[in-house]
Parts: structure tokens; C-alpha cells; sequence
């Protein structure tokens, strides 16, 4: 049997298989299909200093393998995350990745020195969302702007700082360097590519939002690229996500310069996706002779 | 409570030239069902997402649902042939309140909002009401089910273009019959459900809604089948279709 | 019946369906399935002015509902396409939209200016080739470099002239909008979208060249994105392309701006994909009764 | 020539836990076939590309091919039944000069690389031809096809660990014969078609090699089938595997 174990910035995932921010709610639903303990981690929807109400539906659109969603953020803030949510979690033998948000420089670092003092493991700061805007952009698309906002937040944090980055760039490269240079322990990427659909019987876009975020198994030759590209880059460990869904997905995102994965989309169809495919990647590990699973890291042959 | 199970599906029926239903086993989520429910049904490997529809009826370890064909996701479905098996979820979400009927409860479908009613209506009578139906289509090619209603009791049926039953909408219908109800059940077209919610609450009797969202999850946990709620500050809410309803009461709705 | 006729810049297509450049050769194969007359423009493989021998194998992988590839511009230099190739393709009544590529702003000037002097209808500027001289990074990904090598072909075009716009970028619209102002008479999208695949037994990228664009439905809602955030910015007509394959997903990207369409990957599944998708664009027509396919340029209701 | 037919299911049969034979209507493909020459196969929704397999044998408007499970679209393929109708490209490609054989060609395949010699050397017996195969595969439990050969000529069996007919490879078997030979025309790893190849350069014979690359459009217009082959000046050029070839002569590969 090998060795599932990840030291992911010195919190040990019992496997490196976590759940992405946003598809998994704060984990009771996913709960009544299984033991939230298998997982490695457990990544939490995005949380706000103050109760968000997101955007009106439809929230969602299908593509091709792929899903396009525009949420925006609906979450119940995070004090009522620390109050109601964590407790639940911690009920269970797995590790806890806040997933946090903010709209201005002092908002991210504010939410991120909260949840520093809250009995969390990782915190996952997300600088990608398209709804936060900052005169029209992301945070997570300008250089200088990544490593103002990262700066700010790692000063603050008591816990492992990982920056969830955006897909939606020219070079992903450059911005993770900006996100590590800042003080960035960790990185996690992908976030979802910026699409749209538009229904052609009544000619408006399918989502109230216009556009919205692209996730699920079509992204993942991009997630990979770009797991490969930031990994070659810096020198953090990697949350790579992206359209997997099965254990021989994970073992590609690690080879590519994954730490650890994150599932998301793959749970809309397969409620016990993240176990199974978890299942699948001992089994490859075990029939192809591999002791440890951080073996896998990075260990693509170029 | 949701479960995932294989199904085999039991028996196929082309109701008309868009609409078919689906017999499959599921002895687990049949014994679950609770009128107002769906199930969460993976369709083809060629689409991403589950599609939900409506339980229409659930007995014996056999579940129903009757479906129209709109996109490639139920047309895949309409596709299959007794002895395949689906992978579904189920039963989800928050079907009708039973308790808050009362004695003579009226159930509203209107198109493809009829299937589900008539589960809901038997669990009515089978709970000891007398409730009435009034089944609303297009045309009298769209009507499904007429005879399962009827055996439930008075049922009336009408259509846009007065080629069969009734010719005109379901209000008309309820307008006309109201004094008799303690309750209305409904599912359909928006437009529909708010006409049929501004009835029911000039009379004075409790309307629950069935409302439809576009879904991820199916189970609550990523929030995108958001439907737009009253807050108790008057201000807007989002409730989400999968877990809190699809079924609402009538007044929590922000039309 | 529909008027299927566009105007593009110009000149005039039969109808708005032409083929994506590379994906159809010089139109020899996919000619003995049907007549190529059908068709509103034949986009050819991408020319350089010399022969080029392309990228060793693999070349392809596949991927969820898209593939990557790493062809790598094997072409037979532009005069050789202009002896042997035009007189080829111009027995068939349809458009010669020539697609040409170079690694200076010298090579696009040149091969801009030879191919004007041909028997071709439209140009198509390829701009996401890698710059040698600007340290690898592509032409298209850089607005200032995107003007300069715009401009410099724009001042020996003899023919309309597209610019054929990278997906690989934070601002679609700035780039767009630099193409632009620098003299496109037209821009096409979206190329292809970098992505990977690694072979999980071998440990290698299974493309020789390690990365490869991504193409096909996987890319479909992430190009209509594009061609709408590109008709909002810019006013010159748009060839829409990315995962093109029914006169659904035609519509859909004419509704978001563009004028014509060029269909790519979808060939390869289904040889006869233009033509089915031009039928079911007519049906769909005709169907709404919608008097001309113009109509439906940009005509998203937001 | 290459056409698209719906193809319907005649038969399926395993022939072992991982190789699967089908055979299938295809009266224009079957008719048009050439040995050598691949089908390009859609497999399934899920999958985007076309599955290139080669034919194994064509008469009587039946078309044979022999596959090994690999991945999902092979996977697929092995799941058909008769009556599932296929949608196929073919005859693809340039296959075996038969011209070229003379009188005591002998046809090798490795593995999955035996089925494509059995029409190449049924088609060389009948143009009066007397031909030998030698088949090679991991163990006994791989070895397929072997009666067809044999009726067909003098047919050795190797496999690697000899748990089956002579132990070895089929490099070991030809370098013992070669004397008797005219030509050699192969299919299998590239390895064992570059060992064939020398041991051909070698006696003085021609060899054929059948090679193997991933394929886009299958029919020559997206050049990503590209096999580096000996250009005139010494210089590699790119010949394109689903148009060129598969079936290259040996000397001009570049290996
Ligand atoms: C709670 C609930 C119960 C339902 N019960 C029934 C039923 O009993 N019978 C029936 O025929 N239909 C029912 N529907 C509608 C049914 O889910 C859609 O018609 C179906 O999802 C369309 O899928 P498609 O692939 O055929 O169409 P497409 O338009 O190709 O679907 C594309 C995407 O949009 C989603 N979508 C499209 N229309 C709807 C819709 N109206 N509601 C939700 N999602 C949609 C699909 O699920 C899919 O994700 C119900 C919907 C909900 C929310
Ligand atoms: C000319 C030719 C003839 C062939 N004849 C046969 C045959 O008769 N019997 C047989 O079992 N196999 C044959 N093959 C190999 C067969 O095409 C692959 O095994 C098959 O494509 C694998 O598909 P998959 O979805 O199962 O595997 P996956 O690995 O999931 O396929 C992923 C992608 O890679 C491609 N791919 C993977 N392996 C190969 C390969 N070896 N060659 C080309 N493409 C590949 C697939 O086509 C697909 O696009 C032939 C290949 C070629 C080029
Ligand atoms: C419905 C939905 C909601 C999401 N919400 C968030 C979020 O709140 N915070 C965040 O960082 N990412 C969010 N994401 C992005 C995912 O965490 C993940 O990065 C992306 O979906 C790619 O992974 P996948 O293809 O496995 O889903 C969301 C994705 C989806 C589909
Ligand atoms: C095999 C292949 C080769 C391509 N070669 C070129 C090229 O030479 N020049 C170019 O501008 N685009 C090239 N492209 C990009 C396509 O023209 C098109 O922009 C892209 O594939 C998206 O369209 P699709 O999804 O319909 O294929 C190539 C694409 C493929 C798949
Ligand atoms: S569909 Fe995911 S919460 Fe309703
Ligand atoms: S597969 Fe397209 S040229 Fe060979």
C-alpha cells in the first residue's frame, strides 16, 4: 500500500485529494454520501467579510464537458462560517482550506487575519474571482497588483498562505512569481476560465451575469499547462485543479508539479467522485510499484 | 436523505412525439419519495450534468418520471430501452407540505408541470383528502395522463386552443372553481405559477409552488440553482430549488 | 430560404461558413467528400515564406471534447502554395482565405505583400507564431507589438487584411483594439488555447513540443466570450471559431459578434461537419423566419 | 478514395480478455479495401477523435478488424453488439505495394500488429504468391489469428516467453529464414520493425513496414500523422502516416 501522506507546507494531508472551493458547500451535503475523512482536505465555498447574496439565475450554463458558472460569491460571511460551519467540519478527521475573498487590498488582508484565528488548517486566498473587480479587473491578472494584495494578507496570516490564481492571463508564470515574491507559501490553480453561452431561441446570454467562470474536464489540458508552467517557476507547492476526475487525472496534474489536487465540477456528475478517484490513484500507485504519492511531483520527463 | 442507485429501466413509453416516460427500479429511492420530489439523472457520457426531473409516480420498488424531450440531455433519454440502466440520484429536495393541505386541495399542472402532481395528488387521497386536479396544455396532441387524474378524482383539463377539454388557461379554471379548495399544489411555466399564486391568495388559501432552476449539484452544495426569495427585511434572499424547494410557498416567492 | 450571403469586408461569401486554417489543408481531402463550392471560404493550412517541415510526432492528443496540437506550421512555403495550390482551389466558386505567419515584422511584411499579388480573396494574419526576436513570446499577446507588425503589413496589403487574434491574453479587447487601430480590416478567433497532456505510463508530454493549442467544443464558450467582448470593442467584422460543429453553435457565434464562422476540429470527427452545419444554419433560418443571416451578427440581447 | 458508411454490427467476438474482433457491413469500404489500408471509426460521443484500426480482412461486403482495449475509445468499441451501427471512414491510407513482394514474401506482426498481415497475405496468395507469416506475441494467452495464417502458408508462432511456439522474437524466427524470403512486409512495435528492417537491408530484401502514428483527420489534410521519413538530400521531411502510408518502404523511414 503506498503512502498516501502529503506535507503540504507543514500540514499533513492524509492524501492529496481536496475538494475545490465553491462546488462543495461547507461539505454536509457531499456528507451524506460518504466519510468527509477520506479526503485529504476539504476546500470550502468562498467566504466574504460580510454575507454575500451572489447573482440572481440562472447561475449556470453548460458547455462541452465543461460548466460555465456565475455564483458571485453567495456565501454567509465569515463569522457565521467560523461560528456555524467549522465546528461541523471539525467533527470530521480531515483538513479544513478556507476559501477567502475580498474586494480591496484592506478586505483580503481583514478576512485573511480573521481567519488566521480561527481554528482552520490552510487558508486559500482567492484572487481570481471575475465578480471582485478592481477598475475592471481581477486582482489576479496584474502583476503588481497580485503582489500588493498577497503582501498585505501575509503579513496577517497565522496559517499556511495559499494564492489561488487565475487562468485568465498571458503568463500564468509571472504572476505566480509575483504571488511567491509577496510571501505566497503556497499556490492553487486553476480558477475558472472566463466563457459564454447564449441560448439562440431567445438570443440572451444563458447566465444573468453575461459571463461566467468555465470549469470541468474541458479545462483540464489548460490547468495542466499551466500546473507545469507555474511549477517550473517557483519553488512553493501546488494545488492543481481543474477538470479532474479520476485517479489517473491526479496522477497527470502531479506529474505536472502538483502537490496535492482539488475536485470540483467532477462531483455534479458523480456525487462520489473525489473518493473514487482517490481510490483509483492508490490503485495506480500500487500497480505501478510507487512507494510515496509525492513521488509523482513534478516527475513529468521532459 | 439522497441516494444514488442503478436503475434498470422496467419499461419505455412514447406518450406523443415529444413526450415519453421511464419505468425503472429503484427500490431505495421509490421508498424515499415524498410528492414534489426529483431525481438527479446522469444522461449519456456526452453531457457533463445530471438532469433533474420530477418523480411522477413511486410504488411497489418502481419509480416513474415523464419527461418532454427539449435538448440533447432528454433526448438521450428518451433514447433508452428497457433493460439500460441509469445512474440517478434521489429523491431530492423539499417536495409539498402534505400537512398544509387541508380537506379539498386542488393540484395544478400545466405541460410538462403535470407529471408530477399526480404522485402528489394519489399521497393526498391516500392521507385521506378529496382533491381535485386541472391539467393544462397546449393542444390536445400535448395532453399526458388525463386518465390517472380522473381515477383520483374531478379533473379538469384545458388547452390554449380549446382542441380538447376546456378552452383556456388553468386560472381560468381555478377562478371559476375556487370557493372549493382549501389548497393549491401547482407546477408549470412561471407566468403560470404567479397567476395561479395572485388567485390563491385573493382567496385566502396557501399556494405551494414547484419551481424550476438550472442545476449543478442537485444537492445544495453549490448554490446555482439560487431562486430569488423574500427576506423577512423585505429584502431579496436566495433560497436554491435542489434542497429548499423545488416546492415554495407562494408568498416566500420573489415573482 | 434565407439569404445566406455576407458581405466581408468587401467581398462577398456565398454563405458565412468557411474552414479553420490547418485543420483543412488545401482543401484536396475533404474535397472527394463534397463539392468545396459549398462552402462561403476555404481557409488554407498556415504559410510561411519558406517551407517549413512542422514538429516532429506526436503532433495531437486528445482531450476531453477538444485536442491539442503541435503541428508546428509544416507548410510548403508560400510560392509553392501559389503555383501549385490556387489554381487547385479556384475550380471551386468559393473565397481563397490565405493564412500566413512569420517569425519578424519583416517575414509578415513580406509574405503580407506576396501573397496580395496572388489570386487569393482575403488575408488572414496569423499572430500567434513566437517572436525570435522578442525572447519567444507571441506577437499576438503584446499590444505594442501587435500594432507594429499590424501596421507594417497593412501598408502592402492589396486585400483585406484579418488579423487572427491568440486567446492566450488577459484583454482580448485591448489586443483587438491595437490590431485595429493599426489597419485590420477584420479579425478572426480565437486561435488556439495552450494546453498540455502528459502520458500517465511513459511520464512524457505526449506532444513532442511538450505544449499544444487547444481546439474544439471544449474551447466553444471561452470563443464566444471572446467574439463578444471583441464586437463590443472594436467595429470591423469577425470570422468567430473555437469549437464549431452545428448550425446551433453557428448561430450562437453569430449572435455574439461575428460575421462569418470557420470550422476546424469538428471536421475531423465528421468529414462532411461544414456542410451539416451549413444545412442546419439554413434550417434554423427558415425555421425562425429570419430573412438574411446578417441578421444575426452581434444580435445578443443583453 | 475514401468513403463514410454506417456500418452495421454483423458479429463481435472476444478473443481473448483484452482483444476483440468485429465484423461488420460495409459493403463500399470492403469492396474498396486494400492490404495494409485502416479504417478511421468514430467511438462513441464521449470521444472527439476517430480510433484508426486496421483491416484485418474485407470480402463479401464484410469488413473484419481486430483491436486491443487501450484506452476509452477502444474500450468503447469492445462494448458493441451486432445490430449497433458504426459510423466508418475507409479505406484509409496506402498500403502493402503487392507488386513489390515477389514470389516468397513473408509477412510478420507483432501483437496487434498480426491482424493487418492476414488480408495482405490472403490478397499475395491469391495473386499466386506463396507467402509464410510469422506471428509474435507476449504469451499463449495473446496469441490470435493463428489458424487463418496457417491455412494460408507456413505460419511460425514466437512468443517472448515461450510459453507458446518457439521462444523468441520474430526477428530471431525471420533472421533463421531469411534465405527463403523475397521480401518482407511487417506491422508491430517500432522496435521490432526497425530489427526486421535491418535484418531485410541486411539479405538484400525489401521490407515494408507498417507504422503507427496519432492521428487527427485520418485522410491527409491536418498533418499531424507526421512520420520522419529520408528526404533526398539526406535531410528529414514528414510523410503523413493516414495518407503516405501506413505502409512505408523501410529504407525510407528515418528510424
Ligand atoms: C426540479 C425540476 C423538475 C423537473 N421536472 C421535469 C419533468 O418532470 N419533466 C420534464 O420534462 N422536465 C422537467 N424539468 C425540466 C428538465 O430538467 C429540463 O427540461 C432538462 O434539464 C433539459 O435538459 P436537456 O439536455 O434536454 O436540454 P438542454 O437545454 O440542452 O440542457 C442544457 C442544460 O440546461 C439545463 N436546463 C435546460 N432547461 C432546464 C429547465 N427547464 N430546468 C432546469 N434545467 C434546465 C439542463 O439540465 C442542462 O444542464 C424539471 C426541472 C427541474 C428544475
Ligand atoms: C494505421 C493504424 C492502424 C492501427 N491498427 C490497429 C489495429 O488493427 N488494432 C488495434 O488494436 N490497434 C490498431 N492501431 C492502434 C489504435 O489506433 C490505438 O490503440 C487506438 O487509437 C487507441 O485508442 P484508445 O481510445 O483506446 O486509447 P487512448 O490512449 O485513450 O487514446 C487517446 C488518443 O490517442 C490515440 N492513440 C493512442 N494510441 C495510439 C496508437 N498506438 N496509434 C495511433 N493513435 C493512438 C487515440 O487514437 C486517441 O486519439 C492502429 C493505429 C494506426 C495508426
Ligand atoms: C459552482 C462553482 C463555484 C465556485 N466557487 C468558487 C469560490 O467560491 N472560490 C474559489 O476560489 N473558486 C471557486 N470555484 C472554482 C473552483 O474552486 C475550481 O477552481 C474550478 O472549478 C476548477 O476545478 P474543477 O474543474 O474541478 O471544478 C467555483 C467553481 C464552481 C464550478
Ligand atoms: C491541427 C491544427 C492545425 C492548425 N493550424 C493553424 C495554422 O496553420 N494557422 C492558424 O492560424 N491556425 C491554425 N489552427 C487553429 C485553427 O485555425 C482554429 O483557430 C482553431 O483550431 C479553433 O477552431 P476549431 O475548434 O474549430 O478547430 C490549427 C488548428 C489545428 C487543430
Ligand atoms: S444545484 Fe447545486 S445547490 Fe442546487
Ligand atoms: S491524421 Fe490528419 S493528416 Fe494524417
Amino acid at each position: 500500500m503506498a503512502d498516501l501522506r502529503v506535507n503540504f507546507c507543514g500540514v499533513e494531508l492524509k492524501n492529496p485529494v481536496t475538494t475545490a472551493s465553491g462546488t462543495f458547500g461547507f461539505g454536509h451535503e457531499y456528507g451524506e454520501f460518504y466519510d468527509l475523512g477520506e479526503l485529504g482536505g476539504i476546500g470550502v465555498k468562498g467566504l466574504t467579510p460580510e454575507e454575500r447574496l451572489g447573482n440572481p439565475a440562472p447561475r449556470i450554463a453548460e458547455t462541452p464537458m465543461g460548466i460555465l458558472n456565475c455564483v458571485g460569491l453567495q456565501n454567509p460571511g465569515v463569522d457565521r462560517f467560523i461560528a456555524e460551519q467549522i465546528p461541523f467540519l471539525r467533527q470530521y478527521d480531515t483538513r479544513i482550506i478556507a476559501n477567502v475573498s475580498g474586494t480591496s487590498v484592506e478586505e483580503y488582508a481583514g478576512i485573511v487575519e480573521k481567519i488566521s484565528d480561527a481554528d482552520v488548517d490552510l487558508i486559500e486566498m482567492n484572487i481570481s474571482c471575475p465578480n471582485v473587480k478592481c477598475g475592471g479587473l481581477t486582482f489576479g491578472t496584474q502583476p503588481k497588483m497580485v503582489e500588493e494584495v498577497v503582501s498585505a494578507a501575509k503579513k496577517v496570516a497565522k496559517k499556511p498562505l495559499i494564492v489561488k490564481l487565475s487562468p485568465n492571463v498571458t503568463d500564468i508564470a509571472e504572476i505566480a512569481r509575483a504571488a511567491v515574491s509577496a510571501g505566497a507559501d503556497a499556490l492553487s490553480l486553476i480558477n475558472t476560465l472566463l466563457g459564454m453561452r447564449i441560448d439562440v431561441e431567445s438570443r440572451r446570454p444563458i447566465l444573468s451575469n453575461i459571463m461566467g467562470g468555465l470549469s470541468g474536464p474541458a479545462v483540464f489540458p489548460v490547468a495542466v499547462r499551466m500546473v507545469y508552467q507555474v511549477h517550473q517557476a517557483v519553488d512553493v507547492p501546488i494545488i492543481g485543479m481543474g477538470g479532474i476526475r479520476s485517479g489517473r487525472d491526479i496522477v497527470e496534474m502531479m506529474l505536472a508539479g502538483a502537490s496535492a489536487v482539488a475536485i470540483g465540477t467532477a462531483c455534479f456528475a458523480d456525487p462520489m467522485a473525489p473518493v473514487k478517484a482517490l481510490h483509483e490513484l492508490e490503485q495506480f500507485l500500487d500497480d505501478h510499484g510507487i512507494a510515496s504519492v509525492t513521488e509523482l511531483t513534478g516527475a513529468v520527463q521532459i | 436523505m439522497s441516494i444514488q442507485e442503478l436503475c434498470t429501466v422496467r419499461e419505455r413509453q412514447a406518450l406523443n412525439s415529444t413526450m415519453f416516460a421511464l419505468t425503472m427500479e429503484a427500490p431505495r429511492i421509490s421508498a424515499a419519495a415524498q410528492p414534489g420530489q426529483f431525481v438527479h439523472i446522469t444522461c449519456g457520457e456526452a453531457n457533463l450534468l445530471r438532469r433533474p426531473i420530477s418523480i411522477c409516480q413511486a410504488q411497489d420498488g418502481l419509480l416513474k418520471i415523464v419527461f418532454v424531450v427539449k435538448g440533447e440531455g432528454t433526448k438521450w433519454l428518451s433514447e433508452r430501452k428497457a433493460g439500460d440502466v441509469l445512474d440517478i440520484l434521489g429523491p431530492q429536495g423539499h417536495g409539498f407540505d402534505m400537512d398544509a393541505l387541508g380537506a379539498h386541495p386542488v393540484f395544478i399542472g400545466g405541460g410538462i408541470g403535470v407529471p408530477p402532481m399526480l404522485l402528489t395528488m394519489q399521497t393526498a387521497r391516500a392521507n385521506g383528502a378529496q382533491p381535485s386536479a386541472i391539467l393544462g396544455f397546449r393542444n390536445r396532441d400535448a395532453v399526458i395522463l388525463e386518465e390517472d387524474f380522473q381515477a383520483l378524482g374531478t379533473t379538469y383539463v384545458a388547452t390554449d386552443d380549446g382542441s380538447y377539454g376546456i378552452h383556456g388557461f388553468v386560472s381560468d379554471v381555478l377562478g371559476a372553481h375556487i370557493e372549493e379548495y382549501t389548497s393549491v399544489g401547482c407546477c408549470g411555466p412561471k407566468p403560470m405559477l404567479r397567476a395561479l399564486a395572485s388567485i390563491a391568495e385573493e382567496a385566502g388559501i396557501p399556494c405551494q409552488v414547484s419551481m424550476e432552476e438550472r442545476m449543478g449539484c442537485g444537492i445544495g452544495a453549490c448554490l446555482v440553482c439560487a431562486c430569488a426569495l423574500k427576506a423577512k427585511d423585505g429584502e431579496t434572499r436566495y433560497g436554491h430549488v435542489c434542497k429548499d424547494g423545488p416546492v415554495f410557498d407562494s408568498k416566500e416567492v420573489e415573482w
